[in-house]
């Protein structure tokens, strides 16, 4: 393009220069004060035993939902900070332990469960709690609006008998194996404040944090109970809990020091922090759900077991694990994580990788020549099922990948109009073996996403939730015989366990979760 | 380095206001440099005007432009000097000695004042900027000084804050000089400055300048194509063909005896206001050198009548013929150039059933949020066969709609057109346009061009159209072979021709030429003209011959109507009608067409 | 006399000045060369693709995450893929969908701008079609399709090719309204073509120069809506490569492994700024 | 003027209703509906069947969408169903963000933009001039998402200069929140400035080679007035009608650069918002942004009447 000669010598090296020193300049202002080493001098001199105060900021990769609020959330679950639990379970294993039940007592015949409350504990707003408060608490659960998961076991509970305020006798219609998952599970609400807490508005409980304020898909801000029932808890001042969408942007926000601890993480994610002293990557025996290779038997010729464990065979659980979850998983072929007490490691190992057996089960069954099936997986999460699809295709199994968005997914595992194949992940093996049959969908004997029925089945599930106690030799019986079956049918082919584990900074000390994957931060403190 | 200088008498000074000596300019272009001006000498003298005349392309403009080294982009001055005060050569100065002489030692007016005013400031800031580019007082002052500047050119002061869309044509180009004149340059280079206007608001124009000339004592060099302008205006004239000057001096003698024979040529082709109707325009032969490509020996060698061998291989330089004058010719003619009358042989018109009537037709234009514009109102007229009508009227008069509502561009609002005759009206009334560049299909080969209302009316088979393309193009007087090639290869008067060649295709019996030969050079122009005219009496055509310029209309129309805002204000027989004009608006009309024969010469012949 | 001859005698045109296609003039600047090389040889990596490489581009190796080696030129991904056959399938993918997304772009938008000059009514109409869909913002159009049509090539082809249309539609609709006043149609009109062959013969060959130029601009378009669909996980289905979905892929890994990013930056920068040169170079090549 | 504006009054209602439509239609053609959602992540039929009933999801259409139109202009465009909250206050927290990161990267175009505009314009030599193209035609065509991902690669990961993504509130602490809006405001305002330096730069030579500054010149003043005073006024109203081409590419951009740096914006809800099916929260947001382009074509006329006396005065 020409110029008209009168333009001349515009652009001169001295010009030049000067812009890109006006372009150091505006960089300069990184100089002042930088978001990238914001809050890391750390004052030194750290001194032993926990330590009053300070904000506690967690960063996590999605906001909470409160019309989800009284379900197992998937990310960082508020419902102990805000509430408490009647029982929780002692750390590495299922022994209740007492919380605002101090007692409890079950009935011989296992039909009825008697509760002793304690009685020095209030909610926010200053009321009282009482056994009311747990009736609530139980018929909330029930409602199908709020989505609970444990819906089917609280709806067991069929009656009360108030005792007194602070005593309460809760009558089952046939014994339950998984009430003390329920009084996990269950958090006590103040029942006048629901209505409110599902919109968003305002939560109370009993718990160690108070619901301050909060900012839809921003950040949502607790703060100390100063009337918590245990004396001298919580250390911490508050506790700030930011949206930070994207894995990246929340490592980067724990390397700055923004946040203490990041929540919602994936072990493949979390890789760059791991040779870095300054954090602790905080594994919990818990395990935090499972994925698996979900199976509709409805369809041709999946409605033959053989040609179902050819698949778990013929897929490599330990890649997966290796690759698609950065090594933080357990490749097992059962549901149980290591601290369920029907775990073994032969269950783990039922089928290892063996594409020729694979292929011989698939001869066997008529399917030598191959087969061609879709696969549908959620389109947040394509690894592992294009890890799926690879293995098939080596034995002869040729998969054609449908992406479904979050909602289809959902709709259609509900609507059980999922196609032949499907990845997945579920829950609620970490508990007693009897809440995954009877709370997790894609296990449900009378309902289920792979058009699964089989009386023995049922009768299997049955049998291992109605017993009177979970400790018996008959419930472990039950419980070897369900997770047999479950191995047998192959209808939910599982893959792996998912290591719970979440990146902290390195003074954040005795932060703990329930079996459900609760972050508890009665005892968290940070160090100096 | 010496300048001969040839100084009318009554200007006396001894070194010439601003003097070019072998002025050389090269554009460059897609096709090579092309050398528009090839060795110009030129000299202004204080208070004078001086006249540059030619048609498009002779470098006259361009010239103006390197006087003040105002070139655009592509165009560099490659040699010559050019003396300010006989001292300053502002080829070799610096840009900013030039930004100091521009404005305050050289004004310039260009030709088109809607685009030569910046359409977002205001007059009064415009003003301001020209005054406060050489340093002129304060605010308040500079103020002042642009109401009086305002009010020197006849436009009211409190206009000063209105801005150019708001002003007219005419309006503008007194802003312009007002602005050049701002900080009383003794220079005045007007380049074209009435072209864009309608003769009676040219001739208020050229008046301004010639009292500002007289009371400012401004040396103007008014650079023009129209001889009229020349004749009536400058002391001295330059005329500029192929990038070089080849005569120069006083008026009265360069247009009274031109020497060179392109400037004879040049006056004979110049329709004149007194030439009769009927009478044959004489056009020059042959197209102006193409600059991109050398030039042997005289440019003009392959167009005169009185070219000899040398004309073609040496190149003649401006030589003094008489005391006065000078011209570049190797055989200068001597005497006084006859201006001989040819009639046309035209067919007398048949007035007994008229080929198209118009009656009461009116037109009004509306667009959303402006005010309608009845751009016809009752107009009447009636056409015979063989018979040309003239329209004449300035811009805004309707002219061009009324040739629209013939064709059936535009549906009138009320009245009635009829054309007689059994076909199609697309097949009886046919028009020539304009804009010979706009008016032909760039993608469509010359022939498709000329056969495409055959095509459209499906008249022939393809072996027919094809030999009535050949046989129209030779009619308009192109090669039969061009028929394969595209308008861009084309000159303005060709295309002209092929445009005529495809309104005669159908076999109109109307033909519609809306100022069909306006965009075109005198020389050209002439051969259009006449090409019209013997179609005519051939065809036996009637001809609406649509223009602004009343001597072509009286040429070739034997009646001519006059509109003016959408009305009829006049018609009658073309040389009663400018012979002895009843309306006032048409005796305006025929005051303001300046003459290009000189007052001195005029008186002359009257007597 | 000399005149009256001259009318008569033929006149012979000018030289014929290289009558050359005004694209062909365009492409063949500075400009239009390097931007036919760069296009030619990204097009050439993607149709030779299955040439140039040993691997599958959804085969997986065990080893995730490699280093570029010799055995792999820019190393393996998340889950072992050898990403040199996966940019260059990428590639692939990207041409297909670019090539068939933009001309029925530029035939909805074209077909739908027809009928907005037919017709005041349908004008109005049309227009704020165009409106609504310029309105949103072209990736949560893309979201909204998506949803609708779940993921898949095909519906980014609909997403590009909806996003694309208007402009076409508004540069067609805008040109066959100026050309229709221009003097050279009115002469077509006064000759007496209808308005089929007005339109045919005279308007659109007039008026497609622009559209040829916006095609060059819609496949650079193209190549990025494609490459940000699947940038935000609703472009092609897995597991095929695109682009669009290998970036998105890299971006997990800018910390730990950021030679995973180059390979896909490179080829789509390449192919959408050679695409970009061409559209300049056509647009030059038009308006001189 | 007034006239002017009322008479493009008719055509941007009928946007926004033919818009109101199309959104409310298309959403409900979308596969699953937000009852499947809230019902959890194991939930069973009957409770989606409750929470479908609570919602009023299983009304006609029809009656769906009058009601909706009728709770906009009664001024309530709902609750979310999943984010909780009200929808004025979800997306007015949304927007705001993203309007923070629109104008971060609105200033930065118009500051880079004319910049490098002028520059192109003026500057002289091959080398100069070749390597300004360049600069252009790269910052014009490489895909955002591409720049975004190596301005972390640059700026956050190999320099550390500053963080690669998450946002901090430029209203709390303006020094730290304006540095987690430098990058992705520079992502997103790159193509934009692109543009805009082409038209400046176009309009600028145009305005140059235009009569009136040929006047100017022959008037005597100078060459940087002429290009501040003449030509770059001129060549402004295409670049405004550009930019406000840009405001829309700005919020489509602003998708992917959101996605990109974690900004919590518009973009990420309304892609929550698809995903999980919310209803309301996507209607209000996608009419937002039809309301937010018929305001800018609007805004866009106002300027350029405001810039040129021969649209104002007419």
């Amino acid at each position: 393009m020409s110029v008209s000669p009168a333009f001349a010598d515009t652009l001169t090296r001295r010009r030049l220069v000067q812009g890109i020193g006006a372009g150091a300049a505006l960089l300069g202002l990184a100089g002042c004060r930088s978001a990238v080493d914001q809050d890391k001098a750390a004052p030194a001199g750290a001194q032993a035993g926990p330590r009053r105060g300070g904000t506690l900021k967690v960063a996590t990769l999605a906001d909470l939902t409160p019309a989800l609020l009284f379900t197992q959330g998937p990310i960082f679950s508020i419902h102990r900070l805000v509430f408490n639990t009647l029982t929780r379970y002692a750390p590495g294993g299922l022994d209740p332990q007492p919380e605002l039940a101090t007692a409890w007592q079950i009935a011989p015949d296992g039909k009825a469960i008697t509760l002793t409350l304690r009685e020095d504990v209030t909610f926010h707003n200053g009321r009282p709690f009482t056994a009311e408060d747990v009736v609530f608490a139980v018929r909330n659960l029930q409602n199908p609006q709020r989505s609970a998961q444990l819906r089917a076991t609280a709806l067991a509970v069929t009656g009360f008998d108030i005792d007194s305020p602070h005593r309460i006798t809760l009558r089952l219609a046939h014994p339950v194996t998984n009430i003390f998952d329920l009084f996990e599970f269950m958090v006590i609400s103040a029942k006048e404040s629901v209505e409110d807490a599902v919109l968003g508005r305002n939560v109370v409980g009993t718990g160690p944090f108070v619901w301050k304020t909060w900012t839809p898909g921003t950040s949502l801000v607790l703060e100390r109970n100063p009337r918590y029932w245990v004396p001298e808890r919580p250390y911490l001042d508050a506790v700030e809990i930011r949206v930070v969408p994207q894995p990246d942007a929340l490592i980067a926000s724990l390397r700055s020091g923004q946040s203490h601890l990041a929540a919602g993480l994936g072990g493949r994610d979390i890789a760059p922090l791991r040779e870095d002293k300054a954090f602790n990557l905080r594994e919990y025996d818990q395990g935090s759900g499972n994925i698996y290779l979900g199976v509709n038997t409805s369809v041709a010729p999946l409605d033959d077991k053989r040609v179902r464990q050819a698949l778990s065979f013929a897929v490599n659980r330990d890649r997966i694990v290796k690759q698609a979850l950065g090594g933080y998983g357990l490749a097992s072929a059962a549901p149980w994580p290591k601290t369920s007490p029907v775990y073994t490691d032969a269950d783990a190992n039922r089928y290892p990788y063996d594409p020729t057996r694979a292929k011989a089960l698939l001869a066997e069954a008529g399917h030598g020549g191959g087969l061609d099936l879709p696969l549908a997986f959620l389109s947040t999460a394509p690894a592992v099922a294009q890890m799926v699809q690879f293995d098939l295709a080596q034995v002869g199994v040729k998969t054609t990948l449908e992406p479904l968005d979050p909602a289809k997914f959902q709709a259609q595992l509900i609507a059980q109009t999922m196609p032949a194949l499907w990845t997945g992940t579920h829950g609620f093996a970490s508990n007693q073996p009897a809440t995954l049959a009877v709370s997790a969908y894609p296990f449900n004997e009378a309902k289920n996403t792979s058009k699964f029925t089989d009386p023995q089945y049922t009768e299997i599930v049955q049998r291992a939730w109605n017993q009177t106690d979970a400790r018996s030799a008959a419930a472990k019986a039950a419980y070897a015989e369900l997770s047999q079956a479950l191995l047998d049918r192959q209808f939910i082919i599982d893959l792996a366990v998912l290591t719970n584990v979440q990146p902290a900074t390195a003074n954040l000390r005795d932060v703990r979760q329930n079996r459900y994957n609760a972050t508890v931060l009665d005892d968290a403190y940070l160090a100096g | 380095m010496t300048v001969t200088i040839d100084k009318p008498a009554e200007v006396r000074a001894a070194i010439p206001l601003l003097a070019a000596h072998d002025l050389r300019v090269v554009f460059d272009s897609a096709r090579g440099p092309v050398h528009a001006v090839r060795g110009v000498d030129l000299d202004l003298a204080a208070g004078e005007m001086l006249g540059i005349v030619g048609e498009s392309g002779s470098g006259k403009s361009t010239t103006a432009l390197a006087l003040a080294r105002m070139l655009p982009p592509a165009g560099r001055i490659t040699g010559g000097s050019v003396l300010l005060d006989g001292d300053t050569d502002l080829v070799a100065a610096s840009e900013a000695a030039l930004t100091g002489v521009r404005g305050r030692r050289i004004g310039m007016v260009f030709q088109d004042p809607m685009t030569s005013l910046n359409p977002l400031l205001t007059v009064r800031r415009q003003l301001d900027e020209a005054l406060r580019a050489h340093g002129f007082g304060d605010r308040g002052a500079r103020r002042a000084r642009s109401i009086e500047l305002l009010e020197l050119v006849g436009i009211p002061g409190a206009r000063l804050r209105g801005y150019p869309h708001q002003f007219s044509g005419g309006m503008r180009q007194r802003v312009m000089i007002a602005l050049a004149l701002a900080n009383r340059p003794d220079v005045l280079i007007a380049d074209e400055p009435t072209t864009a206007l309608d003769p009676t608001v040219q001739a208020q124009i050229l008046e301004l300048l010639d009292t500002l000339r007289r009371e400012l004592g401004t040396a103007v060099l008014l650079i023009t194509h129209n001889m009229g302008v020349v004749a009536e205006r400058c002391d001295r004239v330059a005329v500029m063909y192929g990038g070089r000057v080849v005569e120069q001096g006083p008026v009265a003698e360069v247009l009274s005896a031109p020497r060179h024979p392109y400037t004879a040529g040049l006056l004979r082709a110049v329709p004149r206001l007194d030439t009769p109707a009927g009478t044959r325009l004489a056009g020059i032969p042959g197209t102006p050198p193409d600059l991109a490509l050398p030039v042997l020996g005289c440019a003009f060698a392959n167009r005169c009548t009185a070219a000899v061998d040398r004309c073609r291989t040496e190149q003649p330089d401006l030589a003094p013929v008489t005391d006065t004058a000078r011209t570049a010719c190797w055989v200068p003619s001597t005497e006084a150039s006859a201006h001989p009358l040819e009639p046309i042989v035209r067919r007398a018109p048949d007035p007994t059933s008229p080929v198209l009537e118009v009656s009461g037709v009116s037109k009004t234009f509306r667009s959303r949020g402006r005010p309608a514009v009845s751009a016809l109102t009752d107009v009447d007229l009636v056409l015979y066969p063989g018979e040309t009508l003239g329209v004449v009227g300035e811009s805004g008069s309707g002219k061009s709609t009324l040739a629209r509502a013939i064709v059936g561009i535009h549906k009138p609002d009320r009245g009635v057109i009829r054309v007689a005759g059994k076909g199609r009206l697309a097949r009886e009334v046919q028009m020539v346009f304009q804009d010979p560049y706009a008016s032909l299909n760039p993608r469509m080969t010359v022939g498709d061009i000329v056969a495409d209302p055959l095509h459209a009316q499906h008249i022939g088979t393809p072996l027919e159209r094809r030999a009535r393309v050949l046989e129209l193009l030779e009619r308009v007087g192109l090669d039969p072979a061009v028929a394969s090639r595209f308008p861009r290869d084309f000159s303005g008067g060709q295309r002209q021709r092929i445009g005529i060649a495809r309104a005669l295709a159908p076999a109109p019996s109307v033909l519609i030429c809306d100022e069909a030969v306006s965009a075109l050079d005198v020389s050209v122009q002439a051969q259009v003209v006449n090409l019209l005219a013997e179609l005519q009496a051939d065809l036996g055509l009637a001809l609406l011959f649509i223009a602004h310029d009343l001597a072509v209309v009286r040429s070739i129309s034997h009646r001519i109507v006059v509109l003016r805002e959408g009305r009829v204000v006049e018609t009658g027989p073309a040389d009663d009608l400018v012979a002895h004009p009843q309306d006032p608006y048409t005796k305006a009309l025929l005051a303001a067409v300046p003459s290009p024969v000189p007052a001195a010469m005029r008186a002359a012949e009257a007597a | 006399m000399t005149a009256a001859v001259v009318t008569k005698a033929p006149v012979v045109a000018a030289p014929a000045k290289r009558a050359r296609n005004p694209y062909v003039q365009g492409l063949l600047t500075p400009r239009g060369i390097t931007g036919l090389i760069v296009v030619g040889l990204v097009v050439l990596l993607g149709l030779a693709a299955p040439l140039l490489t040993s691997y599958a581009p959804t085969f997986q190796t065990s080893n995730a995450l490699l280093q570029p080696s010799g055995e792999h030129p820019l190393g393996t991904d998340e889950i072992g893929r050898d990403l040199w056959s996966r940019v260059l399938f990428g590639i692939r993918t990207d041409l297909i969908v670019v090539v068939s997304a933009v001309p029925l772009g530029a035939l909805a938008g074209c077909l739908l701008a027809l009928v907005s000059v037919a017709s005041r009514w349908a004008d109005v109409l049309v227009q704020r079609l165009f409106d609504v869909v310029l309105a949103f913002p072209g990736l949560i159009l893309g979201l909204t399709v998506t949803a609708v049509l779940g993921a898949g090539t095909s519906t980014v082809i609909v997403v590009i090719a909806v996003v694309e249309a208007p402009a076409f539609g508004r540069m067609l609709r805008g040109a066959i309204l100026s050309h229709r006043e221009r003097e050279y149609a009115l002469a077509a009109r006064v000759g007496g073509a209808g308005p089929a062959r007005l339109l045919v013969r005279h308007i659109l060959p007039n008026a497609a120069d622009p559209l040829v130029v916006q095609i060059a601009v819609s496949l650079s378009i193209a190549v990025i809506v494609e490459g940000a669909m699947s940038f935000i996980g609703i472009g092609v289905r897995p597991p095929e490569p695109s682009l669009g979905s290998i970036v998105s892929g890299s971006v997990m890994h800018l910390q730990d492994h950021p030679i995973y990013a180059i390979g896909p930056l490179v080829a789509i920068s390449a192919f959408v700024l050679g695409l970009n040169l061409l559209a300049e170079a056509l647009n030059k090549g038009v308006r001189r | 003027m007034t006239g002017y504006l009322l008479r493009r009054l008719p055509s941007a209602l009928l946007v926004l209703v033919l818009a109101s439509f199309a959104i409310f239609a298309i959403l409900r053609l979308i596969p699953g509906d937000p009852a499947t959602t809230l019902a959890g992540s194991d939930p069973s039929p009957d409770t989606i069947a409750a929470i479908r009933a609570d919602l009023g999801l299983d009304r006609p259409f029809l009656a769906q969408y009058f009601s909706w139109i009728g709770d906009l202009l009664s001024g309530d465009p709902g609750r979310s169903y999943l984010i909780g909250g009200q929808i004025t206050d979800l997306i007015g927290d949304r927007f705001g963000n993203t309007l923070a990161l629109a104008i971060g990267a609105l200033v930065l175009m118009l500051v880079l933009g004319p910049i490098l505009g002028v520059l192109c314009a003026t500057a002289r030599g091959r080398v100069p001039r070749a390597l300004l193209g360049a600069v252009n035609s790269v910052s014009l065509t490489v895909p955002v998402f591409v720049t975004g991902v190596l301005l972390v690669l640059l700026f956050a990961v190999t320099w550390r200069l500053l963080p690669p993504g998450g946002h901090q509130s430029i209203v709390a602490d303006p020094v730290i929140g304006l540095q987690y809006l430098v990058l992705p405001a520079l992502c997103l305002a790159l193509p934009g400035s692109a543009v805009i330096a082409r038209y400046i730069k176009d309009g600028v030579l145009q305005a140059l080679g235009e009569d009136y500054v040929r006047t100017a010149r022959s008037l005597g003043v100078s060459r940087r007035r002429i290009l501040w005073r003449h030509a770059l006024p001129n060549a402004l109203p295409p670049v405004l009608t550009v930019l406000g081409m840009q405001v829309g590419a700005l919020l489509g951009g602003a998708v992917v650069v959101e996605a990109l740096f974690a900004w919590p914006g518009l973009g990420q809800l309304a892609e929550q918002g698809v995903a999980r099916r919310d209803y309301p929260v996507v209607q209000a947001l996608l009419l937002l942004l039809v309301g937010v382009y018929v305001l800018v074509q609007l805004l866009t006329d106002i300027a350029y009447a405001l810039l040129d006396p021969r649209v104002r005065l007419g």
